[in-house]
């Protein structure tokens, strides 16, 4: 047997031994939970072959499953996060309930991403995808809250994208013969001009759903806030990669060979744009970290889409750096969020406050990860970021340069808002039980967090797989061109050299820190956040005297008039009106066997009477 | 410590010479003498040629300004802002409230003697005292900084107890934090 | 040869008139007898089906008399595919079926029985016979026994039920015969091969006219919109199992019979437009309706019946992958609408009313129903890796391949509705909490079996479609090939 | 090995001079608004008495890890970006640590000492500093947009996004950026405005309404690392002007008229304008400013 039909099956029978296995015993469960991941993921990473090619032939379809370089980088992503989020699961899930439905769903779904990467034909593509669209749902409504709203809208928003995939897939089918996707992009140049378009776009809106394009997002803040938060890190960090992953694939082969390319890009990549900055805005207003979290990830994508839709080897290097770096710091970010949630039993940021003192280790991470987040140099954000606005200015998008600006510069506010509200302000007497996250949830985080870190000043580890899955694709060799070893250059040839900017930036913080820190070490003493200066008044134990009301008041009201339209409540007040629209055809079936017998008597009239142009 | 007249070494000359130019005032604005400090401030009499500038917070301030009679009630925050002010810190009163109750001095809720409850270094007398007394307070507190002999926060902090003692008679809710710096 | 396909009809009428006579002497004898007449009929049509792969069509000649004057049936590996799912079906109705009022006397199981099987009998009788007329007698037969059936519960909403369809299948029998009777007035012929050979003699008003009361007809059968408003009542009041016996066989039944006319009898062109036009409105109609029912049943009849529509549509491409991707999708309907019914009357079973709302939290108290009804909805949702995904695809690609992107867009985007209704259900059987009200009833263990089984069948049709694809793709094929058929028939000596 | 003994001998260098030139900078800009307010003022030298004086101050409390880190972070940010920005057009005297770094990489070191702030106020627990802060993150918002704007117009002018590069383009040409896109130069300037946060940009400190929100409860050398960075800073932004728009400058003489006739530009308007409130302040930039920079960036394209 192949290399991946061993890990597909792996992950098949250990989800279903694992969901049962709550029988035994707990430990068994997370073990072979545990098991179950480590040992997809040893094989994996042991056998990495490209060359592979596994054919499983059914009388009318064969599926072809195999690796090419872009989807062992997406691989690495999924398989990376499945590991250390699993171990964090582990640690999340204890004494939770429904912990087989949990286990079974992520592993589940971790298979799915892993046969949507190996997928060589659409069809199987398609299989993986919507069992990976079910697994996430079943774990989406997991909580049980909200279930017929959140669950529902996400599900139907990830039935339209996979439902319009699977529209191009059997056109596809119909015009080349064939499922398979290089027969697709072989056979691309013969469609008729209409199907050249149909078919891009419609894959598009399928992989639009999963990396929460603009008007196909509205599921994506309540799924990921709704999920737990184990989930979410894979949710957010790999699963909407698979959008991405299918955009690449469009963009680097379909739209290429169309008349209409820079138009599809443009709007694609404004699209995009869009959606990072009215998510950033709307990241800002939450008060529910999970809430927060999630809208910036859809900002987050927003800029990867970008990147990719552009589509120059820089921005095609930006973007799938980026969406690395987001698989690295969004789900560390979502793990704290979850840590933070055991440890305190809510997520507002509202309530909790001043946890620095109490979960140092998990502050740490979210720290490392918030400036990742925020692209602030020298972590591997900036590395992403900076290789995105090279490509838009280099490539003559300044207003949509000047947007995602816009939504970059404001994501401080959402990041500043997220470590202060859980971590900084007043240590109130109702927190002060609080202890850290045990290790197996903090590990993970920091391990992440150290990802990077490391990828602030080494930025070539990952652009080495991303140049070949590039040239896979035939795009120009990057190296030496765009990046040499740590240094990043744009098509003009200005570079920023990272290492070196590490160091100094390492350098200088370190000095001034001694300069602070150890000469005042002996004589300061600390005192509780209750000793400030307030007047002269001395706030009493319950006084809550942090800043939360309205954070960014001021910010958002400036910004107002983008925000005073939601897609969300259109979808929902387009979606009620159709319920009330089939509340009306359900009255046709009105119990009545008379009212029957007329419509019997009705349907033949009509058909005599259009019998002449029916039946010709 | 920094402020011993005895030995006052190179380095502290210097910052003293620094500190006696570079006051930063947090005015606690208790009674009517509160209206005298912007008239010092501006453009008049200009404090601020001086160094004398206003600061935002105690522990930004060298200079605590008690401006007026001190109520059981304001003597509390006052005590409580100075506490967290940081070294080398001074107190100035201001007015004849500070010194002697002034024309309070039977009220049932007023201090009558600071000192018994601060180390003030220096009073300006006066009901109100005018912008120029004021100057003239603030130029003897730089001369004693200058001296090194403005050591106030010293006595304070060798004689707490004593001080204590008279906070805690008349203040009667008393829930300050110790004061170990 | 193991048999002839006339056993198919004698064997379970001999076996419905003498369970009464047995079951005096032996009561159980009431349950066991379906079984095994049905269990003997399976293993009958299973190697008949087999032997068909050999030798061709199986023509059975009634009393020695040649078609067209005689009556013949067809086991053809079209009609004996049907035949032989829908045997299959009649065998779990009765497996699930089997303690059915147990605890009763035996007089509503005896009833309930011999309806089972007469409507098991004529359904089959409906595919295999080639002769019109005796159509419309098996037709007759499976209307009576299921008023009869749904009337079975006598209670006030039931005869209500029961009426209406009295009323509807009425109507479709008198305009069945009419059509009958201007075809045999025209061509002097009965038999459906025949028939198809004269076709071309008749004129073309009468054609039409014809047409177009054999599908008023069997439409009503077929429920087909407008004419299906009979089928919700019966569903929700039948007996739980008979809702899977209606959705599986009868249904399926009426379907091959407009099927046969289309593609067999008559050569109107513009009839498969037709059956995509009327497919297509029997689809959307039915699915928007069900979205907004508050009972189970109901819900599941509306889907069940937007199934039919697409079935129909998928006919009416009228290319071989069309014929086999409704094919595929009938015995995907078949197996996963059963699975649903099934464990749907458990998730509701001690409620009259069985509104949607009494299967809150049911997923703690049922695990395993739950889990069979979740497979089965996310089957017919058309999910992978489940059975159902793989007709969808089958549908839309012979859509695709006829270049009807409006229709896969329409299908598409109805199917989203379908899935909105049954995630809701299940969002409310595992989280929603249960009301103090409701008792979970726990399936007996024939059921289960049942169950589970056809659970089994789901998730290995959809991990290994090829175990059923090839039976069917013959059946396609077979249906396609009219002339054929004409020959295997007319040219019949023995 | 001696090379690196130079370059961060000059960096110290530079760091000194950039400290000295900020910090009389902000001396006579007191003096310059005692004037106006009819005073007599403060010496020139004022702040580095008051710097000193800062330094001598005991540091007796401390609120955390952050609290001290915060204004490292600020200090890091300030330095950082001195050391990409090349001081003089002639490197001999003032040689940048000759780390290659472009605009896109200053815009964002030069925000990192805001956040790294933020995160010293936030843990200090003060109210006014949490304000403070969302109103500083807020403002930042509102001026970033222009300021990239005329920047990007810059790099779309002159395909390179490099400091060094738009210099030498400047230097080789004799035509100055600010003459070559006046319009760029207007929102930069305009931008610059609030990055200097004088009134009335002064939201974030704003003495008698958050007490110096950000640095309430900082003093001593929290304070004198604080007002370091603040004037290393501001020499920074005057420097970065001068060198994209301005030709650099070939000495220390011309460097400090340019600088210093750029900056009184916010310190003249900051005299005659009271305070804005918080979302007047950022609703500013994305008017006039934002214009010009649309203005700017359409100019570099077609003209």
């Amino acid at each position: 047997m192949d290399i991946i039909n061993i890990i597909l099956v792996i992950f098949f029978a250990g989800a279903l031994i694992t969901a049962f296995a709550a029988k035994i015993s707990s430990i068994v469960q997370d073990i072979l939970f545990i098991g179950t991941i480590l040992a997809t993921s040893i094989i994996f990473f042991l056998n990495i072959n490209t060359n592979t090619e596994t054919i499983i032939n059914l009388s009318h379809i064969n599926l072809t499953l195999g690796l090419t370089p872009l989807s062992l980088y997406f691989a690495f992503i999924v398989f990376g996060l499945a590991v250390l989020a699993g171990f964090y699961a582990v640690g999340q899930m204890q004494g939770k309930k429904k912990k087989g439905y949990f286990y079974f769903n992520y592993l589940l779904s971790i298979a799915a991403m892993f046969g949507i990467l190996v997928s060589k034909d659409l069809v199987s593509f398609f299989i993986f995808w919507e069992i990976m669209t079910w697994s996430s749902y079943l774990l989406v409504i997991y909580n049980g809250e909200n279930v017929q709203k959140t669950g529902i809208k996400y599900f139907v928003l990830s039935a339209i994208g996979a439902y319009s995939m699977l529209m191009a897939i059997v056109i596809i089918h119909s015009l080349t013969g064939s499922f398979l996707i290089s027969d697709l992009i072989s056979g691309f140049n013969n469609m008729s001009a209409n199907m050249q378009i149909l078919i891009p776009v419609l894959l598009l809106t399928g992989f639009g759903v999963k990396a929460a394009l603009m008007p196909l997002h509205i599921w994506a803040p309540d799924a990921y806030s709704n999920a737990p938060m184990s989930y979410t890190a894979i949710f957010s960090g790999a699963l909407s990669k698979m959008g991405i992953y299918g955009m690449v694939i469009v963009f680097l082969t379909l739209i290429t060979k169309l008349p209409q390319e820079t138009l599809i890009r443009d709007i694609i990549a404004w699209l995009g744009a869009i959606t990072a900055a009215i998510s950033t805005l709307w990241a800002i207003k939450q008060d529910d970290a999970k809430r927060l979290l999630a809208y910036s990830s859809i900002g987050q994508l927003g800029y990867i889409v970008v990147g990719v839709a552009i589509g120059t080897p820089l921005a095609m290097l930006a973007g799938l750096f980026l969406a690395f770096m987001h698989g690295v710091f969004k789900s560390t970010l979502f793990m704290v969020v979850g840590a933070i949630e055991k440890q305190t039993g809510t997520s507002n940021l509202k309530e909790v406050t001043g946890l620095i003192r109490k979960m140092p280790w998990t502050f740490i991470a979210a720290l490392i990860s918030i400036i990742a987040l925020a692209g602030i140099p020298p972590l591997g954000g900036f590395v992403g970021k900076w290789m995105l606005y090279e490509s838009l200015i280099t490539s003559n998008h300044y207003l949509l340069v000047t947007l995602v600006f816009f939504s970059s510069t404001a994501a401080f506010l959402y990041c500043y808002k997220f470590l202060f509200g859980f971590f900084l302000g007043q240590e109130e007497k109702e927190w002060s039980h609080v202890k850290e996250a045990p290790a197996i949830m903090v590990v993970p985080m920091l391990i992440l967090s150290l990802i990077s870190v490391v990828l602030g000043s080494f930025p070539q580890l990952i652009l080495k797989p991303i140049n070949s899955a590039l040239s896979y694709y035939s795009l120009p060799d990057t190296y030496n061109n765009l990046w040499k070893e740590s240094m990043i250059f744009n098509k003009w040839g200005d570079q920023v050299a990272l290492t070196p900017i590490v160091y100094g930036v390492a350098i200088v913080f370190i000095v001034f820190a001694v300069f602070l820190f150890f000469k005042n070490r002996k004589t300061s003493r600390y005192v509780t956040t209750k000793d400030i200066s307030t007047s002269g008044e001395v706030p009493k134990e319950h006084e809550n005297l942090t800043f939360k009301e309205n954070f960014f008041q001021p910010f958002l009201r400036a910004v107002e008039p983008a925000m005073k339209r939601q897609m969300d409540k259109y979808m929902l007040a387009f979606a009620k009106g159709l319920e009330d629209l089939f509340d009306f055809t359900r009255r046709i079936y009105n119990g009545n066997g008379q009212t029957y017998a007329i419509y019997a008597i009705i349907f033949v009239i009509i058909l005599l009477l259009l019998s002449n142009n029916l039946f010709s | 410590m920094y402020n011993d007249k005895n030995k006052q070494k190179i380095v502290d000359i210097i910052k003293n010479a620094a500190r006696k130019h570079s006051l930063w005032v947090l005015a606690y604005g208790t009674g009517c003498g509160a209206i005298e400090v912007p008239a010092t401030m501006t453009s008049r009499y200009d404090a601020e040629r001086l160094g004398v500038r206003g600061a935002a917070t105690p522990r930004q301030a060298d200079v605590l300004l008690i401006t007026g009679y001190l109520t059981v009630k304001t003597l509390k925050r006052v005590i409580r802002v100075y506490e967290q002010m940081q070294d080398p810190k001074y107190v100035i009163g201001f007015g004849s409230c500070t010194i002697n109750g002034g024309m309070y001095f039977d009220s049932y809720n007023t201090i009558n003697q600071l000192d018994l409850y601060l180390p003030v270094d220096v009073y300006i007398s006066g009901c109100m005292p005018r912008p120029e007394a004021v100057l003239e307070g603030f130029g003897k507190l730089q001369e004693l900084i200058g001296k090194g002999i403005a050591n106030g926060a010293q006595q304070y902090k060798e004689n707490l107890d004593f001080y204590r003692e008279n906070q805690k008679k008349v203040i009667k809710n008393w829930d300050f934090q110790d004061y170990n710096w | 040869m193991v048999g002839t396909p006339v056993l198919f009809i004698v064997i379970p009428l001999l076996a419905a008139f003498i369970i009464p006579l047995t079951g005096m002497v032996w009561k159980n004898s009431v349950r066991i007898i379906p079984g095994l007449v049905l269990s003997y009929m399976l293993a009958l049509s299973v190697s008949l089906m087999w032997h068909i792969t050999e030798t061709g069509t199986v023509v059975e000649v009634i009393a020695g008399w040649k078609p067209p004057i005689g009556i013949n049936l067809v086991f053809s590996p079209f009609s004996g595919f049907l035949a032989t799912l829908m045997i299959f079906l009649g065998l779990l109705v009765w497996a699930y079926s089997y303690k059915f009022k147990r605890n009763v006397d035996s007089e509503p199981a005896l009833k309930y029985f011999i309806l089972l099987m007469l409507l098991v009998t004529g359904s089959v009788g409906i595919v295999l016979t080639g002769d019109i007329f005796n159509m419309f007698v098996f037709i007759e037969i499976v209307g009576i026994s299921g008023y009869g059936l749904t009337s079975f519960y006598t209670r006030r909403d039931s005869a209500e039920a029961a009426f209406k369809y009295l009323f509807m299948g009425s109507i479709a029998s008198t305009f069945l015969l009419l059509a009958i009777m201007i075809i045999y007035s025209q061509l002097g012929t009965l038999n459906i091969a025949e028939i198809a050979d004269k076709m071309p003699m008749m004129s073309n008003k009468l054609k039409v006219i014809s047409l177009i009361f054999f599908i008023l007809a069997i439409g009503i059968e077929a429920e087909i919109f407008p004419l299906n408003g009979w089928a919700p009542d019966v569903y929700t009041q039948a007996p739980g199992p008979i809702g899977a016996a209606f959705a599986g066989i009868v249904v399926k039944s009426a379907i091959y019979a407009s099927v046969r006319l289309v593609y067999t009898m008559f050569d109107l062109s513009g009839a498969l437009d037709l059956f995509i036009v009327i497919g297509l409105i029997t689809f959307i109609v039915a699915e928007t309706t069900a979205l907004r029912q508050e009972r189970l049943k109901r819900m599941l009849a509306y889907s069940s019946i937007g199934q039919m529509g697409l079935v129909m549509v998928a006919f009416g491409i009228g290319t071989k992958e069309g014929i086999f991707a409704a094919l595929f999708l009938i015995f995907n309907h078949a197996i996963i609408k059963s699975l649903l019914f099934f464990s749907g009357s458990y998730l509701v079973y001690n409620k009259k009313n069985k509104f949607i709302k009494h299967v809150n939290g049911m997923g703690k108290y049922l695990p395993i129903t739950s889990i069979l009804f979740t497979i089965g909805a996310f089957a017919i949702i058309g999910l992978p890796p489940f059975a159902g995904f793989w007709s969808k695809l089958a549908i839309l690609t012979a859509a695709a391949d006829s270049k009807m992107l409006m229709l896969i867009a329409i299908i598409l985007t109805v199917s989203i509705l379908e899935a909105v209704y049954y995630l809701r259900v299940i969002n409310r059987i595992y989280f929603f909490p249960k009301k103090k009200s409701t008792e979970a009833k726990k399936p007996t263990l024939n059921a289960l079996i049942v169950m589970i089984s056809l659970g089994i069948i789901i998730m290995v049709i959809g991990f290994y479609p090829d175990l059923i694809t090839g039976i069917i793709d013959r059946a396609a094929t077979d249906l396609m090939d009219k002339t054929g058929y004409i020959k295997d028939i007319l040219t019949i000596n023995n | 090995m001696e090379s690196l003994l130079m370059n961060i001998l000059g960096a110290v260098t530079t760091f000194l001079l950039a400290f000295a030139v900020g910090m009389t900078y902000g001396g006579l800009r007191r003096k310059i608004v005692a004037r106006v307010q009819n005073r007599y003022g403060p010496p020139f030298y004022q702040n580095f008495i008051d710097a000193f004086k800062l330094y001598s101050k005991s540091t007796a409390i401390h609120h955390g890890a952050m609290h001290f880190l915060g204004p490292a972070f600020i200090m890091v940010s300030s330095v950082v970006s001195l050391m990409f920005i090349p001081v003089l057009t002639n490197n001999q005297w003032f040689p940048n640590l000759n780390f290659q770094g472009d605009l896109i990489f200053l815009i964002y070191i030069m925000v990192f000492g805001p956040l790294g702030m933020a995160l010293g106020a936030g843990q200090t627990g003060n109210p006014n500093s949490a304000i403070g802060v969302t109103r500083g993150l807020s403002q930042m918002v509102g001026f970033e947009i222009p300021w990239v704007m005329a920047l990007i117009a810059l790099m779309v002018q002159y395909k390179t996004t490099s400091i060094t590069g738009l210099l030498d383009i400047q230097v080789q040409s004799g035509h100055w950026f600010m003459f070559e896109n006046p319009f760029a130069f207007s929102a930069a300037i305009l931008a610059s405005l609030g990055m200097f946060r004088y009134s009335p940009f002064d939201i974030v400190g704003a003495p008698t309404e958050l007490a110096s929100g950000p640095m309430s409860e900082n003093g001593g050398k929290f304070l004198f690392v604080m007002m370091s960075s603040g004037s290393v800073f501001a020499f920074v932004k005057l420097t970065l002007i001068v060198d994209l728009f301005m030709g650099g400058a070939s000495n220390l003489i011309i460097l400090v008229i340019k600088t210093f006739l750029l900056y009184m530009i916010p310190v003249t308007y900051g005299i005659v304008s009271p305070r804005y409130r918080t979302e007047q302040s950022i609703t500013y930039f994305w008017g006039w400013p934002l214009f010009f920079g649309l203005i700017a960036i359409i100019y570099a394209v077609f003209f």
